[in-house]
Parts: structure tokens; C-alpha cells; sequence
């Protein structure tokens, strides 16, 4: 029922808008939509679609009602981005353990999924040194360019 | 009928494809790079995924990244558009390797017509006019002086090596010819080391003129009638118009006719355009195959009211033409003029940046494609157009009185645009009158710069005989 | 022709008399009130002159200073647009009597067809069908059933003093009918202290037909088919189209030279719409003439390709008409959505004030008239059309589907329009099949009503259970 | 189902006009917007409306030459209105003096000047009390409702 894309997007709308929480109903039509008050990701690259003036991003705010933002001040970690358009696989086969999880240590060269794009399974590399702290996406979902994968605390 | 299509492309052809496939029930999916990430065109798309960064060899040119967009969106065709991949038989060919119809025509038909050897050999053969140019050295005197006699004075005399004008000579007769070719030669070794020279027809105040037309899977292939793009800078079209004016309603019925056959015998499906030169005695000399919707079809939606974008569309799916050729009328006039975000007075110089000010005209016998809006910002990584103002009128003039009034109520800023210029070029009485040539545009230019020169060499000593 | 206009009108019409006579060559003055000093139209007039605070009375409304606004503006003549003084005959006559040609019939001719006892005099006599209903009293009730013999049932009895639905009978046989005068007298009796009753025609599921006419100084006079104005809220109308769906060929020709002939025997000059009503079988009776250009004129202009502003400019100036009647064919199907700033959520509020939005859709087929744009404040003295919508394409269902794709796009803000509306109406059944009544969308709109109010009751039940 | 893009146009007005809180409701139509109390850059991000490049009014003089003098400091007294739009007549006649000029006293009933529209001479009254510090408009000029005509000094 719930719709895979449409699931993508909204995630996505998320991220570019460091959105913190996002609630969405139906029949009734509620739609709930939370921001920091604070902002903490100046790199993201937000704007959404249509944006008019240049929006002042990560300006105003710093007395922002934290009440309304709970999730503020959690700290934004970088991220291993996609390299490439495809479909993304947290393990190198159907029963196989994913390459890394949350807690794995990873190093520039450390594999951390593969993403396959036109029948070709690439592997990714981190790039980067440091701690999983999150993963980002699921097996099998589809990645597009620059779409973070996993939350990585360098090290 | 396919159920998502992914769009190849950007802008406002991105947006005209996007509408076509809204109007036929069809969802629609947009690849974007991360310089136009915030595209207006977006909005309107059922889905968009991010392909790369600005620059077009990272994500609009990268066949892979596309197929793998179409993949994971599971489109079921891909539309090219124009520019970027449109014309790449390979990115064709590749869609269809994948599973996907690209939307156009086979890479086979694409190849054939996209090659101006081959194109120009099928051309002959289906009895589509040809340019009677060579491209062969000449050896000797006697050889010119015969071929030229073939082709008809006037020719002109081109260094094989040449370029920027120099090595070229135009002959009106056979004494002109022999003085040339022996000063070409002479000018051509000293400029480039290499004498050799060849042929091609001569045209005085060429026309642009180009046939739009159309085929299906079944064999079927019509002409939506002509356009003029005489209007050109730099080989840039600046206003296209349909139908072509002036010309001889049985020699026209002829050329287009020709260009249907052409395509038909390449057993090509989608949209083609076989463009011409038209000489001022109205002999017609073809130049190429675009086969690709191209950035001005809209003036040919206008005076024929068929869309162009559904029916490409429609016959990659395999159905039929919707039309037969019997059935196409031309109904009144229509012009187009590329809105480019240039500096006219800065030799037309790019303009990126925030668009603050967008207030389109509007109203009867108005319509604009543009995926520009106030608040967008112009990346400076694609090409400047950012929309086209289209009129239709029951005729030229009308036509024309329209295009000013629209082109007066266009706001645009603070970007320069080409807006002041196409509005100058309504009131050219060379454009008025249809007297014009592809060079017209540049010659009013060189003028126009020429008098400012003038004026401003002119200002000092003005000054001092005032002072 | 003429040198300067004075358009005595504001908002989309005045911009629509601008745009036509620019394209004539012929400049343009506006008038406006206090109100609408900043009106966006006004920048693309050659002149503004304010004649008044921003009350209707006390500006646009005002003879007097329109004539003084010409007088000093040196105008030659005078649109009056639609509404306000459009089709007041004393304007007309003062215009003429102070030496400016009003653009649009003669005073004569306006009240003659004007008013709807003399008009329907004339109707009668040159063949156009008219309304068999009578509003003089029925004395008893033998002579009510002679009458609605006449007639033809169905009959609805009406009392002479009624009004929102009270004392008002559909009788479909005698037995009903003398059943209904006796109840309806009754009714009216108790409720408005006077029985008296009189019969109409009682139309089921009557659709609104009406036909643009347009006639010259010569004695000339052409339609340009018709309109079907079915959508309608409150005897507002919402969506109108043309040519109008289904109708037989032959009657509708019949009807629609009716039509013309009834404005040539009134010597009209200038444009005038002849409405109807059309039965389910397809009979049509005059409802009354408008002497004027009307708001839904597009959609005649796309599917004819006659500006019909720009023939009313020229035959007032004495020109004959530009069309004959032979010349002038269907091509197509158009269909307008009129934007409303009012919300649709709140019973159609009126909604003035600031525009901060206003992206408007484009592309094939797709013309906006509006004077609105992003930054306009809308005042709250005049009526909430801020535009109109048009789209044109080869069928009414590929027409339908670009009018989607077209609202789809539009987006103002925050004022709420009545664009969310017209995008129901268009996934509406009724509307998609032309199974439609000039009552479907209020029965849509209270149905709806009605549903959210059930849902609204059921809440609190559910709510209960649920705990 | 919520529409993807109506959502996107949400978040856009959230990030344009820095909300941190957007809560939908319908039916019965609850709306709850929070943004943070404390603004840094109030600066709205004006509509871009043309810059109304206004047209040649009927009586172009006037009003705007003295605002458009280089006196911007001057101060700027209260104004005669024309009440009406015509022609301008500083003269009860073709050879007459001008009814009031500057340094005229006027009172409430006090005829500064005639206005002619549609053939008949309308005498103004200056309907305030004063005295005349400048006469804006020339004999014979065209003026619209409401052109300032004299500047006048309260008394």
C-alpha cells in the first residue's frame, strides 16, 4: 500500500529541507511538518523546487522555539553519499551479513555497499574514516546522485 | 501507451514533455543535475532523480547514470528532447538494449539520416533536392571550370584547409573562376600550407528553410509544412516562423513532399527535420536531418494544430499517425522568438543568476514555453534560452502585431535578455517585408555597432568644437 | 479608424481592449478609480486619467467623467468593455452626442434588443425560437390548462409574489397542473398574502446555449457559432466552451442563423451573444440578448480564429465586417475556466488582497487572459474574476486533458481562487460526458455539503464508540 | 491521498518563511503554524512586482514636480484636490485675473478656479482655509480626480 517511491520523496524532501519530523494522515488529511528552529546543517543543500529568493538558510533562528523543534539540537554527522544512480545493496549477496552496520569501524577503502546500475554491481567505498552511526537507506531501495547512505562520526 | 516516461533533458523542453505526457495520462520522470536541482520544470514531474553534478559530461551526457535512472524509476521510455543525447544513435541504441523505447527514431534510421553522406545519398535517390557542392579537391583548372558548369554560377572557391574566410572566392563566370582558383590556391598555401580547393554552389540571400516531418512504425510519413529560421546570429536560430513566407505554393508543395519521402524511405519513426537553403529564385538545396523535435516545432503546432510532442510519443508506442497527410492544413501564421538570457548590448554575452522580475504576456494568440518563473535562478551551466514566446495570428502581419504587443508587456529582470532586440527586429522592415537572408540579423548588427563607433569617435571632437 | 481609444472598463477586459488595439496601432487610455491606481493593466495603457474614488458609482459608473476623461485625453472613441455602462443606451447616446464613437451598437439598437419585451417582439418575428412562458396572471384555472396546452408540458406554476422556491408547482399532465394551482395558491396565499400564479415552461435539464454575433454599419451581420455555459453557480458562470457539445448539426444551424438574423433586423453594429436555454431534445428558447462583448469571448476567438475585440474596434470605425459567414468554421474545442479569487471552502468568500504568487501555466493550447500577476493587490470594490483561463486543442477530451495539465500548474497564493474547483469539475463525470444541466454544480457543491456535514455528525459518534 | 507536490509547496512556505511548525488539519479545518520568536532578518522577501512604471498620467505635471524637486526635505503642505476630471482654468475668463494666486488668502467657499468637463465650467471651491504657497497646475491644462491643484497653508 504505502508506496515506495512516493516514501523516497518524501524522505528526500526531508533531508533537503532538514526537515525533523513529518506526519502525514489520510481521510482526515492531517499533515504535520517540523523543522529545527536551529539550524545546525548549513551544507545541505535544501531550496527546495521553486524556491523564490535565495531562502536566508541556516539564518535566523538561534532563539527559535525549541519546544517546537525536539530534535534540534541533535548534531547532523556527514554522510557517505551515492556516487551513482542505481539500487542499493547493504550486503555483497541475498544471505550474506551487510558490509558494515551501525558501530562498524570503516576506512577510506572499506566497502560499504554495492550499487547496481544497468546489471553492474559497484562497490562503494567509504572514503572516509570513521564510525557507522546510522544507515541511511534499505537494501534493494533505489539511490539517486549524491543521496546520502550512511551517517558516518569520523574518527 | 507507456505509463512513465523518463525525460533525458532539462528546461523547457523538459517542461514540454512533461505536459504532452500529463495530457496523455502518462506519469513522467525527470533525470536533473545538481546545478538545477531547483528546476521549476521539477515541480511538474511525477519524479525526478538527481544524475550528477553541473556540468553536462557528469550527468546529462552520461548514458549510464540515465538507463540506471530509468531502472530504478521503472520508466518505460525515455525521452530525449533536443541537444545532449537526441541525436546519439548509440544512447538510442542502448535504451533499447535495456528494455527501454527511446523516443525517437531507430538507431538505424537515425544513423542512416544523421550521417550527411549517407542522408545526402538517400536524398538523391528519393528525389529530395540536394546542395550540388563537392567536397572533393580539384585538381586541376579545367576540372572547376567543368564542374562548375554543372552546378551553375555562382560558385564559390573554398581552401579544403581553409577557415575565417580566407581561401574563398566567389566566381560568377568561368574568367572569375580561373582568376580565383589560382588566387585561392596562392592565398590557402601561404595562409595553411595546402593549396588544395574545392566547389560548392554559391547562395546569395539564402533562406533558412526546414521541412517538419513526421513518421510512424507502420511505414506512414507526413510533412507539417515548412518554417523560416532566417533569423539567425552566429548560426543561432533567433526567430522562427511558419509558414515560410512568400513562397511558391507549388514549389513548397514539392519540397516538403520530398522531405516526407526522404523519411519514409529510412524507414524512420518520431519527429524529423530536413532542413534547407533557399536561394532567391526559390531553388531549394537540402543541408541536413535533425532527427530530433526541435526548439522551434511550436510555431508548426500553431498553423497545423497538431501536437508534435504527443504524437512523437504516440508512435514510439506504435500506434499510427493520428493524421493523414490530406488532412493538414495550414491555418494561418506563426512566429517564435528565443528568449535568451543575453546581454544584447554585451555581445550577447550569458546572463546567469536570479530571475526577480517574470511577468509573461499573455492573451489572444500568446503562448509561452518557458520553465522560468520569478525567484528562478539561472545555472550557468546549460544554454541561455530560457523560454519562447510563440504568436499566432490569422496572418503574418497580425501575427507580427501580436509578437510586439507581447514582447512590449514581457518583463524580465534583472537578467538582459534577447527581448529588446526581437522587438527591434518586429519593426526591421527587411523582416516586415520578408526580405530577408540567414545573414540579415548579422548585417544589422555589424551596422548597429558600426554607428555607435562612429558616434562615440565622433563625441569627442563634437565636444571640443562645442568647448 | 481610430487614433485613440478610451476604454471605460478595469481589470482583464481593459487589458483585453489594450492588447487588440495595440495590435491595431491604435493607443489606449485608460480610466480608473482610486482603487485601482496600481492596476498592472494600466502600465501597458498609453495614458491613465483617475476619475474617481474607488465605489462604482462614484467612478466607473460615472458618465460624466468618463466623457470629461475623453475630452481631455482627446480620445475618438470609447470601449466600454463588459458590466458597468456596457449596456447602458443613455451612455451610448451621450458618447455619440459628445463626438465619440462608442464601440459597440447604436443606442437604438441596444435598447431594442435590450429589452427583453421588444426583443422577444422581434425574436418572434424573424424566427428565433423564444421562451413560451407568460407572466401575466391565470385568472382560473380552465384557462391555466389551456395556456400550458399551448405550452407544451411540462409547466411550472409560479407565484407572482414568490420567490426561493415557495408557491412554485411542476405539473407534467392536467391533473397535475390544476392539483398544482390549487396547492401553489395556496402556498403563495399563506406566505406572501397573494395567490396569484402563472405558468411557464418548465425545462428539464436545460443546458445554456448562446451565440456570439457580430454585425457591421453595412447591414452585415455573422455569427461565430456558440458557447455552452452550462457550468454555473448561483446564475454565475464558472466554466464556459465552445462549440457546444453534442448538439445536432442542423438544429444547431438553425439556431445560430436565428441568431444573426435577429441582430440584422435590429441594424446592429458591433458584438452582441443571443442566449438560450437548450432542452434535453434539444429545443432552444431565448433567454435575452447581451449587448456587449462577453467575459467567455475566448473561447469563440480560439475555436474561430477571429479576434472579436479587434472587429468590434474596426466596425465601429465604419469597416465592414472582416468575415462573411461562409468563411467562418469550427476548428476544434475550447473550453475557459474563469479564476476567481474567492474560496471555494468558505462559500465562495470573495477574497481581496495582496497576490504574492502567481505562477500561470503555458505551453500548447494554453492562453491566460488576466491583469493579475505576483504583487498585485486586489481591491476589494470590483468583482473577484482576476482571469480567465483558456485552453484550445483538436477535441474537447484532448482540450479537457490540457486544461487539467493547465491548472494543475497555476498556483497563486495565498489568496484562494476557485482553481482547485474547476480541477473537480474537470474529473467531473457529468462535465467529462456533457451530461450536464446549467444545475450540476450546485448539485455537486451541495452534495458535497452535505457529505462533509454527515461526516462531521458521525465524528463525535465514532469518537464515543471508539472510547 | 496528500498530494506530494501540495506538500512540497508546504515545506517550501516553511523554509521561505522560516516556520519551524506546520500542522494541517481539514474537515474541520485546523490550521497550526509556529515559527521561531526572534527574528534576525525581518526582511520579507518582497513580491517582485514590476516596478510600476507608471504611465503618462492625463495631467503628467503636477504632483510630481514638486515631489521630484530636489527639495525632498521641504515640507509638504495639504493640498486642493480636483474633484472632478477636465480642463483647468486659473480665470473666471480669456482676459480675467486668475481667481487666487500665490499669497492669495482663501476661505472654505472662496472659487479658486474652474474646471470644464463635457462643456460646462465648474467653479471649484477651495473648501479649506489658508493661504495659496503654490499653484500647481497651468491654466488650460488637462487634470484628473484628485491632481493636487494648489498647495495651501493652513491658517
Amino acid at each position: 500500500m504505502i508506496d515506495i517511491r512516493k516514501l523516497k520523496e518524501l524522505v528526500r524532501l526531508m533531508v533537503e529541507n532538514d526537515l525533523t519530523e513529518l506526519d502525514i494522515r489520510d481521510e482526515q488529511e492531517t499533515v504535520t511538518v517540523k523543522r529545527p528552529g536551529l539550524h545546525v546543517a548549513p551544507q545541505v543543500v535544501a531550496a527546495p523546487m521553486m524556491a523564490a529568493a535565495p531562502v536566508a538558510h541556516a539564518a535566523p533562528a538561534a532563539a527559535a522555539a525549541p519546544a517546537a523543534a525536539p530534535a534540534a539540537a541533535k548534531e547532523v554527522l556527514p554522510a557517505i553519499e551515492s556516487p551513482m544512480v542505481g539500487t542499493f545493496y547493504a550486503t555483497p549477496g541475498p544471505d550474506k551479513a551487510p558490509f558494515v552496520s551501525v558501530g562498524s569501524k570503516v576506512g577510506p577503502d572499506t566497502t560499504v555497499c554495492l550499487i547496481e546500475a544497468m546489471k553492474i554491481f559497484n562497490e562503494i567505498k567509504a572514503e572516509t574514516s570513521g564510525t557507522v552511526e546510522e544507515v541511511l537507506v534499505k537494501s534493494g531501495q533505489p539511490v539517486e546522485f549524491g543521496q546520502p547512505l550512511y551517517r558516518i562520526r569520523p574518527s | 501507451m507507456f505509463k512513465r516516461i523518463l525525460i533525458a533533458n532539462r528546461g523547457e523542453i523538459a517542461l514540454r514533455v512533461i505536459r504532452a505526457a500529463k495530457a496523455l495520462g502518462i506519469e513522467t520522470v525527470c533525470v536533473y543535475s545538481q546545478a538545477d536541482k531547483d528546476g521549476p520544470w521539477l515541480e511538474h514531474a511525477d519524479q525526478a532523480v538527481c544524475i550528477g553534478p553541473g556540468p553536462s559530461p557528469q550527468s546529462y551526457l552520461r548514458i549510464d547514470r540515465i538507463i540506471a535512472a530509468a531502472e530504478v524509476s521503472h520508466a518505460d521510455a525515455i525521452h530525449p528532447g533536443y541537444g545532449f543525447l537526441s541525436e546519439n544513435a548509440h544512447f538510442a541504441e542502448v535504451c533499447r538494449d535495456s528494455g527501454f523505447e527511446f523516443i525517437g527514431p531507430s538507431p538505424e534510421a537515425m544513423a542512416l539520416l544523421g550521417d550527411k553522406v549517407s542522408c545526402k545519398k538517400m536524398a538523391r535517390k528519393v528525389g529530395t533536392p540536394v546542395f550540388p557542392g563537392t567536397e572533393d579537391a580539384i585538381e586541376d583548372i579545367d576540372e572547376a571550370v567543368k564542374v562548375a558548369a554543372e552546378i551553375g554560377y555562382p560558385v564559390i572557391v573554398k581552401a579544403t584547409a581553409g577557415g575565417g574566410g580566407r581561401g574563398m572566392r566567389v566566381a560568377r563566370d568561368e574568367a572569375q573562376l580561373r582568376a580565383g582558383i589560382e588566387s585561392a590556391r596562392q592565398e590557402a598555401t601561404a595562409a595553411f600550407g595546402n593549396g588544395a580547393v574545392y566547389i560548392e554552389k554559391f547562395l546569395e540571400n539564402a533562406r533558412h528553410f526546414e521541412v517538419q516531418t513526421i513518421g510512424d512504425k507502420h511505414g506512414n510519413a507526413v510533412h507539417l509544412f515548412e518554417r523560416d529560421c532566417s533569423s539567425q546570429r552566429r548560426h543561432q536560430k533567433l526567430i522562427e516562423e511558419a509558414p515560410s513566407p512568400g513562397v511558391d505554393p507549388e514549389k513548397r508543395k514539392k519540397v516538403c513532399e520530398s522531405a516526407a519521402a526522404l523519411i519514409a524511405s529510412a524507414k524512420y519513426s518520431g519527429a524529423a527535420t530536413v532542413e534547407f537553403l533557399m536561394d532567391a529564385k526559390q531553388n531549394f538545396y537540402m543541408l541536413e536531418v535533425n532527427t530530433r523535435v526541435q526548439v522551434e516545432h511550436p510555431v508548426t503546432e500553431m498553423i497545423t494544430g497538431i501536437d508534435i510532442v504527443r504524437e512523437q510519443i504516440m508512435v514510439a508506442s506504435g500506434k499510427p499517425l493520428s493524421v493523414k497527410q490530406a488532412d493538414i492544413k495550414v491555418n494561418g501564421h506563426a512566429i517564435e522568438c528565443r528568449i535568451n538570457a543575453e546581454d544584447p548590448d554585451r555581445g550577447f554575452m550569458p546572463q546567469a543568476g536570479l530571475i526577480e522580475t517574470f511577468v509573461p504576456p499573455g492573451g489572444l494568440g500568446v503562448r509561452l514555453d518557458s520553465h522560468a518563473r520569478a525567484g528562478y535562478r539561472i545555472p550557468p551551466n546549460y544554454d541561455s534560452m530560457i523560454g519562447k514566446l510563440i504568436v499566432h495570428g490569422p496572418t503574418r502581419d497580425i501575427a507580427i502585431a501580436r509578437m510586439k504587443v507581447a514582447l512590449d508587456e514581457f518583463k524580465i529582470g534583472p537578467v538582459k535578455t534577447t527581448i529588446p532586440l526581437h522587438r527591434k527586429l518586429m519593426d526591421n522592415p527587411d523582416f516586415n517585408k520578408a526580405t530577408f537572408d540567414i545573414h540579415y540579423v548579422e548585417r544589422l548588427l555589424k551596422a548597429e555597432e558600426a554607428a555607435k563607433a562612429a558616434k562615440a569617435a565622433a563625441a569627442p571632437a563634437m565636444a571640443k568644437a562645442g568647448a
